[in-house]
């Protein structure tokens, strides 16, 4: 679990990146954004796993690596509302979702 | 680690591929909410059964949801 | 007693913020002004209490009674240290004026907005008090996603849209980091405190590539926020589009948060991780000075008011990581000072910017140039008795180099802003807004007044004790020490004040036109202009370069 | 920055990192031996759990022992959902018209009576499912987060049953709002119970009870109803935001 799962999570939170940066789409930009949000799951998982802990073998995964993900999901959720909602009103300001047609040089 | 949790992070490599570079952004919605689900089934075969739980109610359904809603929002501007 | 006081900065803004939802249709809306008021105003008195409690040693409280069992913290502490109560009084100061600017800048602003103030106060009073990493990173998110709605207020405003998508995405891509580094650090130590990771890792001096890694995440997270360069494009476009009330906050004391977070960190785990303390201070000020001479440039080379602010705000976080970043008990004193009547500053040109959108160019014109001149470092405003001080300690510390380069991007940025008064609009003097005008101009004074009375008590910043990350264990780390003001130190600070002065008169620019007229000099330019056009794929680019520039410059500083 | 310029940027910059990060995480495998300290959760679990008659580590943790954390979490919520409305509230240039489909452009028809049946069908399983997570977080996976998502969704098939316009003038334009004030509110006084009849702020000062009982776990069980009724009313509040939006509001000048 944890080499393979260290791997996973460096790789979703790169594609994930990529996804932003490359994005022509508010959307997708911001549903990209979940991907590398994911890495930090698979990450917490790999390092409470029972493998990675010192000590005699546990149950589950450590509760205090659970707690932190199982709250951030639920948040993360609700971010991911506020950012969709900016990007209803950009395009209901502008009509297009393409992030480089917000750009505006500056004086 | 067992086969199946190897797999199934596997699985969420690939998914989150997709996720990222699928283009449209209703595919994506689509792909998102398998994506949720697979990590929802990973950390439940890894014993973190609270995880679990939050991201398939969250990943699964309600994101999704949400996309779809703002999805539809912008293509009744549209027209 | 003080067990009673250390939740209530956290507590009360948030249970106000609660009330003023809950009773928006219902109470009048002078009332829910009134709840707001007393709500920060509580806040500034109970960390003023804290502040004054805390001693040369941090109390500590534990949330819930959760005490440390055979020295493991199991719950969260509160760490009662004088850096994080003085942080947290001047998030209180900095959400005090905003809440007063807003009759002034948003007639029709509603409850929401206030409700969003509070939670955000008390995010940045839990973040300042808490001795928890993982509580501090949560904490730190929150003060992020308040902001992002503030910063969009003017929904109609496709630039406030785009600046808040881009403040909400790169901070969130600052809590992926945060978290991560995290991870790793409870992997390696199994601990969230920060006094119990301290000593974990002490315990262990072999280098640790797992805790390097962490450290250059983490800081990473904390330095997106601090918009240090080049981690500052989303920085940019949000100050330059936010309400001016909002700049108080997220321009005042939100980025030089994020520089305690980096000081929070820092001194407890580097030098047992394997990186020399050296290596550590060489990245922090270099990175420092960077930040401060392109704030500085920048802001002399664009035109627009708002834009010059957000890269004078950018020159200012950067000579604070100068001082913070020296690691020395010496640094430390100067750069807490510094942070302190930097804010205040940008209080007050806020205050002159919303004097000017009043349409009171004379009265909106003397705030800019007071605030200017405290930019610039007058040695009679807290600012420039900070860098008086920071003149020796850099000496002392071994980084003389960085004295002209502090003293040249303080004389840029005093100059950026004496330009935006001379360039302010003329207009007219609508009798209706007689009483806004008094407002903004009164709060604007204010904070000027305290800055020149933080500088006259700059002396407290040389008690200021006990600040590393003793929490569990109650470990005395550095104490910022008292640096005496030296005839250099003064020296310095006049000749930026003449530079200042110079450059804000417009001296030099007959030269720069001449310059932008060379080919070469004019494509880095429109490349630097189109660099800052608000691109949110830019920021995200840049932000990915930074982190794996200073974790890298930190893996190879690794013994 | 040109797009192919940023795209060549990132990538160089996201190698590097990658590369770093493979770095560090290689010093997650064994090899090292671990360090004396056992682990927080390690502790917590086997230590504290019974202390404090919880079944459930993970409730234990994060409503006891860093409750802190999850009340910064409840008003993560309150600020976002707060924050939703702000940025969709009404402007003058838009009017509120009768639920349009938004892929035809027509009004919407009645929903047909099978969905109907079958919308409603779910909803009261929904709930039930969503109020024991709600109730049994320090007995079993779950709590006042995960029940409360269980309980909007519950709310939502009223919705997509076709009853919109019905259920949305059963409550105020910003009534929602308030109540996920409320439920986040209730947390702080929950904290400054224990500030009173406890040692500390978010001191669990209840009764304990007996251990895998319903209402063992002192402040635990009554922080899960808290939360779960705030998020599930905050959840409820964004989606029907994000609703109203697409269904409702269209821009002054639209064609009918």
């Amino acid at each position: 679990m944890t080499a393979l799962g260290t791997i996973v999570a460096a790789w979703l939170f790169a594609i994930g990146l990529y996804g932003v940066v490359t994005s022509r789409n508010l959307v997708h930009l911001v549903v990209s954004l979940s991907v590398s949000q994911a890495s930090t799951y698979v990450l917490l998982l790999a390092v409470g796993t029972r493998a990675a802990r010192p000590g005699p073998p546990a149950r589950a995964v450590d509760p205090v690596l659970q707690a932190l993900a199982s709250t951030d999901v639920v948040v993360a959720v609700v971010i991911a509302a506020l950012l969709l909602a900016l990007v209803v009103q950009v395009h209901k300001r502008t009509g297009s979702l393409d992030p480089d047609a917000l750009r505006r040089l500056p004086e | 680690m067992t086969v199946l949790e190897a797999v199934l992070l596997i699985l969420v490599a690939a998914g989150g591929g997709c996720v990222a570079l699928v283009r449209n952004p209703l595919r994506q919605a689509m792909a998102a909410s398998l994506f949720g689900s697979l990590l929802a089934v990973l950390f439940a075969v890894a014993r973190a059964p609270d995880v679990a739980l939050s991201e398939i109610v969250v990943g699964a359904v309600a994101l999704p949801l949400m996309i779809l809603l703002a999805l539809a929002k912008i293509r009744g501007g549209q027209r | 007693m003080i067990g009673w006081v250390a939740p209530l900065p956290i507590a009360v803004p948030w249970a106000a913020a609660a009330l003023v939802l809950l009773f928006d249709r219902v109470a009048d809306r002078r009332l829910t002004r009134l709840l707001t008021g007393v709500a920060v105003a509580a806040e500034v008195a109970g960390a003023a209490a804290l502040l004054h409690h805390a001693g040369a040693h941090p109390a500590v409280m534990w949330v819930g009674g959760w005490a440390p069992v055979h020295g493991v913290a199991l719950g969260i502490s509160l760490t009662l240290d004088r850096l994080g109560a003085g942080a947290a009084l001047g998030a209180g100061v900095a959400v005090a004026a905003a809440v007063a600017l807003i009759p002034a800048t948003l007639e029709d602003a509603g409850t929401t907005v206030d409700a969003l103030l509070l939670v955000l106060l008390g995010a940045m009073a839990g973040f300042c008090l808490t001795g928890d990493l993982l509580t501090m990173l949560v904490f730190f998110e929150l003060t992020a996603v308040a902001s992002i709605a503030l910063t969009a207020y003017d929904t109609g405003s496709v630039a406030a849209l785009r600046s808040a998508l881009s403040l909400g995405i790169t901070s969130t891509i600052s809590a992926f980091l945060g978290v991560m580094g995290i991870a790793l650090i409870y992997a390696r130590t199994g601990a969230l405190n920060l006094a119990q990771i301290a000593r974990a890792v002490a315990a262990d001096p072999r280098p640790d590539r797992v805790i390097v890694l962490a450290l250059g995440l983490l800081s990473a997270a904390f330095l997106i926020r601090a918009a240090i360069v080049p981690f500052h494009l989303w920085f940019v476009d949000t100050i330059s589009a936010s309400p001016l009330p909002v700049v108080i906050v997220l321009g005042g004391v939100l980025g030089t948060l994020g520089l305690l977070g980096v000081v929070r960190l820092w001194p407890a785990v580097s030098a047992a991780a394997g990186v020399p303390a050296r290596g550590v201070a060489d990245v922090l000020v270099v990175a420092g000075a960077a930040t401060a001479l392109v704030g500085g440039l920048l802001g002399l080379g664009f035109t627009a008011a708002r834009r010059r602010l957000a890269f004078v705000i950018v020159a200012q976080t950067g000579i604070t990581l100068v001082g913070a970043g020296l690691l020395s008990a010496g640094g430390l004193g100067p750069a807490i000072l510094y942070s302190a009547g930097s804010g205040l500053a940008v209080g007050a040109l806020a205050c002159g910017l919303a004097v000017l959108d009043l349409a009171r160019p004379r009265a909106g014109a003397a705030l800019l140039v007071a605030g200017g001149l405290a930019v610039a470092g007058l040695p009679v405003l807290a600012p420039g008795l900070a860098l008086q001080r920071l003149e020796r300690a850099a000496r002392g510390a071994g980084y003389p180099w960085v004295v002209p380069v502090v003293a040249l991007a303080a004389a840029m940025a005093g100059g950026a802003v004496l330009r935006m008064a001379r360039s302010s609009p003329q207009g007219g003097q609508p009798e209706a807004t007689r009483r806004r005008v008094a407002g903004a101009v009164g709060i604007g004074a204010v904070l000027l007044v305290l800055a020149v009375l933080a500088g006259a008590a700059g002396g407290w910043t040389g008690a200021a004790g006990g600040w590393t990350a003793a929490a569990a264990a109650g470990a005395a780390g550095t104490a910022p020490a008292a640096v005496p003001i030296t005839l250099g130190g003064t020296l310095v600070d006049l000749l930026s004040v003449a530079g200042a002065l110079l450059l804000g008169s417009g001296y030099g620019s007959g030269f720069t036109r001449r310059l932008g007229r060379q080919a070469a000099v004019a494509s880095t330019w429109s490349a630097v202009r189109r660099l800052h056009d608000g691109s949110i794929g830019d920021a995200v680019a840049w932000a990915t370069i930074g982190t794996a520039a200073i974790t890298l410059a930190l893996a190879s500083a690794m013994r | 920055m040109s797009i192919a310029g940023r795209r060549a940027a990132f990538l160089a910059g996201a190698a590097v990192l990658v590369a770093l990060l493979t770095w560090g995480f290689a010093g997650l495998l064994p090899g090292r031996p671990a360090g004396p300290t056992p682990r927080v959760g390690d502790l917590l679990a086997s230590a504290s759990g019974p202390d404090r008659h919880v079944v459930d580590p993970v409730a234990l943790v994060g409503l006891d022992a860093r409750s802190l954390d999850a009340l910064v979490a409840a008003f993560t919520v309150v600020a976002a959902v707060a924050g939703t409305t702000l940025v969709l509230r009404a402007r003058p240039d838009e009017w509120a018209g009768h639920a349009l489909d938004f892929a035809t452009g027509r009004r919407v028809p009645p929903t047909s009576d099978a969905v109907r049946v079958l919308g409603l069908g779910l909803t009261p399983p929904t709930v039930l499912f969503g109020l024991y997570l709600v109730t049994h977080g320090q007995l079993s996976p779950g709590g006042g987060f995960q029940g409360g998502v269980v309980l909007a969704a519950g709310v939502l098939l009223i919705y997509l049953a076709g009853e919109f316009e019905d259920l949305h003038g059963l409550y105020g334009d910003r009534a929602l709002e308030r109540g996920l004030a409320a439920g986040a509110g209730g947390t702080v006084a929950i904290g400054f119970l224990g500030l009173a009849a406890g040692p500390a702020f978010l001191a669990n000062a209840l009764p304990l009870g007996r251990t895998g009982d319903v209402l063992s776990g002192g402040t635990i069980p009554l922080l899960d109803v808290v939360l779960g009724l705030g998020i599930a009313v905050g959840f409820v509040a964004l989606l029907t935001t994000f609703l109203h939006q697409a269904i409702v509001l269209r821009p002054l000048g639209a064609r009918r």
